[in-house]
């Protein structure tokens, strides 16, 4: 089948569309064309939506609503997102940045997929048509999920911790990325801590472990190493060209201490 | 087939044209209209041969459906001389010595346009930043920060 | 954490052309009827500026300025028979034949000025300008262009020639190995200073200085050019690049820019270029081939460099996070 | 970048008018506008694009190749196989009298490594060439395979390449290239130290910015035009003269501005198939690789492991060298037979030592055949010397610098090759070197001289 591109001003519209064979879902073009020009032959029709809903950003009352089809740029350059611009800023080099989409970042597999691991430290919900799930469990359900992504929501973090690590400055893909989300009472001491990671399995995933043993510690040395000898606890590893399994476990601890101790 | 209708503004200059759906604009670009300044070096998102700006926009032609350009204003680096007149990252390309085999030459030039269109007077970290979607192999990258650098001294003085 | 300093030099030489599998490449150059000059070849312009060498080296030859040259590469209809551009060959192996075409064509040129001025051939000189004056006596002169168009309207003179460079075969001796693997050699010396992060084993390239002898700089902007993309190749090869990151097991290779890995702009040493010129017996002005070997010597400067930084030494390329932190685990049992 | 005049100044000269002088590159202005016309530039009406089934397995039998869905699928024009090209069986370096020809140019009963060519479609669109390719069923029975080259050498292991009967290439002088010089037993017997190590390499791309490919139009008069980015025009005609069994007269190739190629646009692969492609449909064809192709499928820099046993002496001086040197060709040969023997010819480096004994070895594995590349049969050697003279200098308490002083080269030194040094200039190097990088050696080796009786 030639290729053909269906565009809908709707998202219910490009939703029913996407029942037929075929079809799959058009964010900024960085997974789906290039699976195309690649020789992908399963996807015969892209299909896409204009809903200018899902280009808007809202911020307001603490809340963060921000819709599938934002660039990484427009998060990056948003005055009111600037926690997040470096986690935007993460994802590939200025014209990739100009083009992926929140919504495409949630599909994207590892070593893909900077900003999605953002999103899980921020706790977001991820909307579709059908109501918004925690993105946890979106996450889990990502490769069968038929309907379109519209927003992510979550509430916009005081301390907001991102660290990309890549072989290629600056705009390589990961070894591992980490996002960190923490709550630190009075005294200092951590109240509630979440901590995503990229790379450690094939889609991002919470280090739970390593929260757990960071509630109650203080953000030093001594603090946070039962944290630190938690971090890998439940990971699989990917092992791709860029790094191995073996690599990826050895340095998660490390790269968590200096990003807890940055 | 499905054709559809494309019209954009090129370079200054209206095109119109029927396409396959699903032709992506550094096809459309070459093969339809003739504008083969663009390169496919990969045709996968990884090289930034093909880049354009799009409405002022560094994007990716090999990633970007034509028919999704309509109305879009385009611009190439075979539409930067004016006149017959290098623009001034051109000239900074040509005094750096900042081209060998020259495939990559006039994506790097479209990324380094957008950046000094936003940033005229950019740090080396600016630079470095707005090539950092562009693959080179052939200078190590330093003679064309060293261009980007210099085109932007030039339009400063120009500018005082 | 402790980032970790050390340096490393290493040595080398290169060999110009493929001696061991015969290698000829031939040129011709004719004018044109207003005195400018066609290079007419079949060898190849990779990026590493063929076209504009080999003008000016027929431009030197002839006489004229580069910028009434042309060079037409690479035509298999017009452009006689060349090897091919590698093996460091074709500026001197093309740039040889360019020379004895170019001569040929001068002489023509020379004979023809000679009957205009009535003056011996032997008697003139070129000014490089354009002109053909007699021997001390330069109020006495013609222009190229009158000398082409007297040549080609008047005195049916073809001004052009024909050269063809070889270097014969050499077979190695089977039982003792004797042979002439090349002519000249280029030579290099590289220091490199790197930092390594000992707790994550990765790499920083902080400086590199390259002294590269090349026996003529036919261009010094162009060998510059290729010297710094070499050096930035090596430091490549010495600690990113490979299609099969865990060879010899076959998985896992990678198939975009974003897994082949290559250091970024932001990844670029401090890198210092030195040239040295002792000019090659039979280089076209005495040229050698720099394009390969300059990418040689800092992949053992670097690795050299890493274990003076740690004192752990990674023996297989590339040099990778990895491999280091698998060393220095090692080290520390 | 700087010249440093004050060496050889007695012989290095600036007295040309062209030669020496910066001149702006002539195609730079093309390159800064876009107006550089690289061979994919071309568009020609009616073209075909060329897209090529590949082996999935590294190692197998091929039981049959069934083509007729392709053929029939909207858009195919042809669907080629073994049995249409006139001279399957080749080797480029069959132009130097280097065979056996051992690759074909579509696979024929068997193939050999993962990515193997297969079944070449032409269709009028490449998606049209992508969907008819994944329609072509070929039924494999997978053979074993081998991946190490240590393990390619050894007895009982799967043979990769029937035409040559063993996983190595059989050279004039027996399974590897030799260099035979003093006597190397002798000198480790002598020496105050031995030190034997191994080094490793694995495969290397030369990932230029534009992939390789070509586009073929059909002139009518029985010639066929084909413009393409080789790095060796007649090379690739003339070997795809002997494959399509055409007179070479037929064909016209035009290239010479390539975007990038470091070794790696050496090989004929891409233009016999399109041309042959062009012959049978009459129509013009482009066959160009995907960037996957690219960086997996064309021929990267050999895998390498070399050992080098040196012994030495407590003054520095290194008395003899034996390398050992394994080049993974893949499954085929193209030019590694060449490149091993260039390797034999580069020990023991530019050093002077009066015993060397050297065997170079090209090896077959079942893995992307590999072939040249920007310091071919060099760049990992040197590698290996490099960092072996670095150990040797540390194991007998010598600065590395210098302990590269004392065994330099210079003219009139015998080489291991039995060639005499010739225009040497190691010393002057690292003489700059060690200004430039504040890195002191003894005023002796300072005051050195790569000349004949040089200081």
């Amino acid at each position: 089948m030639a290729l053909a591109l269906q565009t809908f001003a709707t998202v219910k519209d490009a939703n029913a569309a996407l029942k037929s064979a075929g079809t799959r879902y058009l964010g900024g073009g960085t997974l789906v064309v290039r699976a195309a020009n690649e020789g992908d032959v399963s996807v015969s029709s892209p299909v896409r939506s204009t809903d200018p809903a899902l280009s808007a950003i809202e911020v307001g009352g603490g809340k963060v609503r921000i819709g599938a089809s934002v660039t990484m740029a427009e998060i990056a350059r948003h005055p009111e997102l600037g926690p997040l611009a470096k986690a935007a800023r993460a994802v590939g080099g200025p014209a990739i940045r100009n083009m992926a989409t929140v919504g495409g970042n949630l599909f994207a597999p590892a070593p893909y997929g900077d900003f999605a691991v953002a999103l899980l430290a921020l706790d977001a919900a991820v909307g579709t048509d059908n109501g918004e799930m925690p993105i946890e469990t979106f996450l889990v359900g990502r490769d069968d999920s038929r309907a379109i992504v519209t927003s992510v929501s979550f509430t916009k973090p005081d301390n907001f911790r991102f660290l990309k690590v890549s072989r290629v400055k600056p705009k390589g893909v990961s070894v591992l990325s980490i996002a960190v989300v923490l709550e630190q009472a009075g005294d200092g001491t951590v109240s509630s801590a979440r901590i995503a990671l990229g790379c450690m399995a094939d889609r991002p995933m919470r280090a739970k472990a390593a929260e757990k043993a960071l509630l109650g510690r203080t953000l030093d040395p001594d603090g946070i190493a039962p944290a630190l000898a938690a971090a890998s606890e439940g990971t699989a590893p990917i092992t791709d060209p860029i790094a191995s399994a073996w690599y990826r476990a050895e340095v998660l601890p490390v790269h968590l201490g200096r990003l807890l101790l940055g | 087939m499905t054709k559809v209708p494309v019209q954009f503004t090129l370079n200054g200059s209206e095109k119109a044209e029927f396409i396959d759906s699903g032709t992506t604009l550094l096809n459309a670009l070459r093969d339809k209209i003739g504008d083969t300044s663009p390169k496919g070096g990969c045709h996968q998102g990884t090289c930034g041969a093909c880049s354009v700006i799009i409405d002022g926009e560094l994007r990716l032609s090999c990633l970007t459906l034509a028919e999704t350009c309509n109305g879009a204003t385009i611009t190439t680096t075979s539409g930067l001389a004016e006149g017959g007149v290098l623009h001034p990252l051109q000239r900074a390309f040509l005094d750096t010595f900042a081209t060998q085999c020259g495939f990559c030459t006039p994506g790097m030039i479209m990324a380094a346009k957008v950046l000094l269109d936003h940033t005229p007077n950019p740090s080396r970290e600016d630079v470095v930043e707005a090539l950092s979607g562009n693959i080179c192999r052939c200078t190590g990258y330093e003679p064309i920060i060293q261009a980007v650098l210099s085109a932007a001294r030039a339009n400063s003085q120009n500018a005082a | 954490m402790a980032i970790r300093r050390g340096r490393g030099v290493a040595a080398i030489n290169y060999p110009t052309g493929m001696n061991l599998g015969g290698d000829p490449t031939q040129a011709l150059v004719h004018s044109t009827p207003t005195g400018n000059f066609m290079v007419t070849l079949s060898s190849v312009d990779l990026g590493q500026g063929m076209k504009q060498i080999m003008a000016q080296i027929c431009a030197e030859t002839i006489g004229v300025p580069t910028d009434r040259v042309v060079v037409d590469t690479a035509d298999t209809d017009t452009g006689p028979h060349c090897m091919g551009t590698f093996a460091s060959r074709g500026t001197h192996r093309a740039g040889n034949a360019v020379i004895q075409a170019a001569k040929e064509a001068r002489q023509v040129m020379l004979e023809v000025a000679a009957e205009e001025l009535e003056v011996n051939a032997s008697d003139l000189e070129t000014d490089g300008q354009g002109n053909i004056l007699v021997k001390g006596a330069p109020q006495k002169s013609i222009s190229i262009f009158d000398v082409a168009l007297s040549a080609h309207f008047k005195r049916g003179r073809s001004i052009s020639g024909r050269g063809m460079f070889l270097i014969p075969r050499s077979h190695p001796e089977k039982e003792t190995g004797a042979m002439k693997p090349s002519t000249c050699y280029a030579h290099a010396c590289t220091v490199a200073e790197v930092e390594v992060d000992d707790e994550t084993g990765e790499v920083t390239v902080l400086t590199v200085k390259n002294v590269f002898e090349i026996g003529r700089a036919l261009n010094p902007k162009m060998v510059e050019q290729q010297l710094v993309g070499g050096s930035w190749m090596g430091i490549s090869h010495a600690l990113y690049e490979t299609t099969e990151p865990y060879y010899p097991n076959r998985d896992h290779g990678g198939t975009d820019f974003n897994q082949y890995l290559m250091p970024g702009p932001g990844d670029l040493a401090e890198t210092e270029i030195i040239v040295l010129e002792r000019p090659s017996a039979d280089g076209p002005y005495g040229a050698k081939g720099p394009g390969e070997m300059c990418a040689n010597p800092q992949i053992p400067a670097v690795a050299n460099a890493v274990f003076d930084a740690v004192g752990v030494r990674i023996d297989t390329l590339p040099i990778t996070p990895e491999r280091i932190l698998r060393a220095l685990k090692a080290q520390a049992n | 970048m700087e010249l440093r005049k004050n060496y050889f100044a007695d012989v290095r000269k600036d007295d040309l008018h062209e030669i020496g002088q910066p001149r702006p590159r002539s195609d730079s202005p093309g390159h800064v506008t876009g107006k550089t016309a690289y061979f994919a530039d071309r568009n020609f009406p009616g073209m075909l694009h060329l897209k090529m089934v590949r082996s999935p397995h590294h190692h197998a039998r091929i039981r049959s190749i069934d083509t007729s869905e392709a053929e029939k699928h909207p858009g195919v024009v042809k669907v080629l196989t073994a049995k249409d090209v006139p001279h399957n069986v080749y080797t480029i370096l069959i132009l130097i009298q280097v065979g056996p020809e051992d690759e074909t140019v579509l696979a024929d009963g068997k193939v050999r490594w993962k990515g193997e060519a297969v079944v070449a479609v032409l269709a009028e669109t490449e998606r049209a060439a992508q969907e008819a390719a994944a329609k072509v069923k070929v039924d494999y029975e997978v053979l074993p395979a081998v991946f190490d080259m240590e393990e390619a050498l050894k007895p009982g292991a799967p043979l990769v390449n029937e035409y040559h009967g063993q996983n190595y290439y059989l050279y004039d002088s027996g399974e590897c290239r030799k260099v035979r010089f003093g006597d190397v037993e002798a000198g480790f017997a002598e020496a105050d130290h031995v030190l034997e190590q191994s080094y490793q390499s694995s495969p290397i791309e030369h990932a230029p910015t534009e992939t390789t490919g070509c586009v073929v139009v059909p002139e009518g008069n029985d010639r066929f035009t084909c413009y393409t980015n080789t790095q060796a025009m007649f090379f690739t005609l003339d070997n795809t003269s002997i494959i399509l069994q055409m007179p070479g007269s037929k064909l016209h190739f035009v290239g010479g501005t390539v975007g990038g190629g470091f070794g790696g646009k050496v090989d004929v692969i891409v233009e016999p198939i399109a041309i042959l492609g062009a012959k049978l449909t009459g129509r013009p064809v482009c066959f160009i690789y995907s960037r996957e192709e690219e960086m997996q499928i064309s021929s990267p820099r050999a895998a390498e492991k070399v050992i080098i046993k040196d012994g030495v002496m407590k003054d520095g001086r290194i008395i003899a060298r034996k390398v050992t040197g394994y080049t993974d060709a893949g499954a085929y040969s193209r030019h590694s037979p060449y490149g091993a023997q260039k390797g034999a010819g580069h020990y023991p480096g530019p050093y002077t030592i009066p015993n060397v004994w050297i065997d170079t070895y090209c090896v077959y594995t079942n893995r992307t055949p590999s072939s040249a590349m920007r310091g071919f049969g060099v760049t990992i050697g040197d590698f290996a010397l490099e960092v072996q003279m670095d150990k040797l200098a540390r194991l007998i308490g010598m600065d590395p610098l210098e302990f590269r002083f004392i065994n330099a080269y210079r003219d009139g030194d015998m080489k291991a090759h039995r060639q005499p040094t010739e225009g040497a200039a190691l010393i002057e190097c690292m003489q700059e070197a060690s200004r430039v990088a504040n890195w002191p050696v003894a005023e002796k080796y300072m005051a050195m001289s790569s000349y004949k009786n040089g200081a």
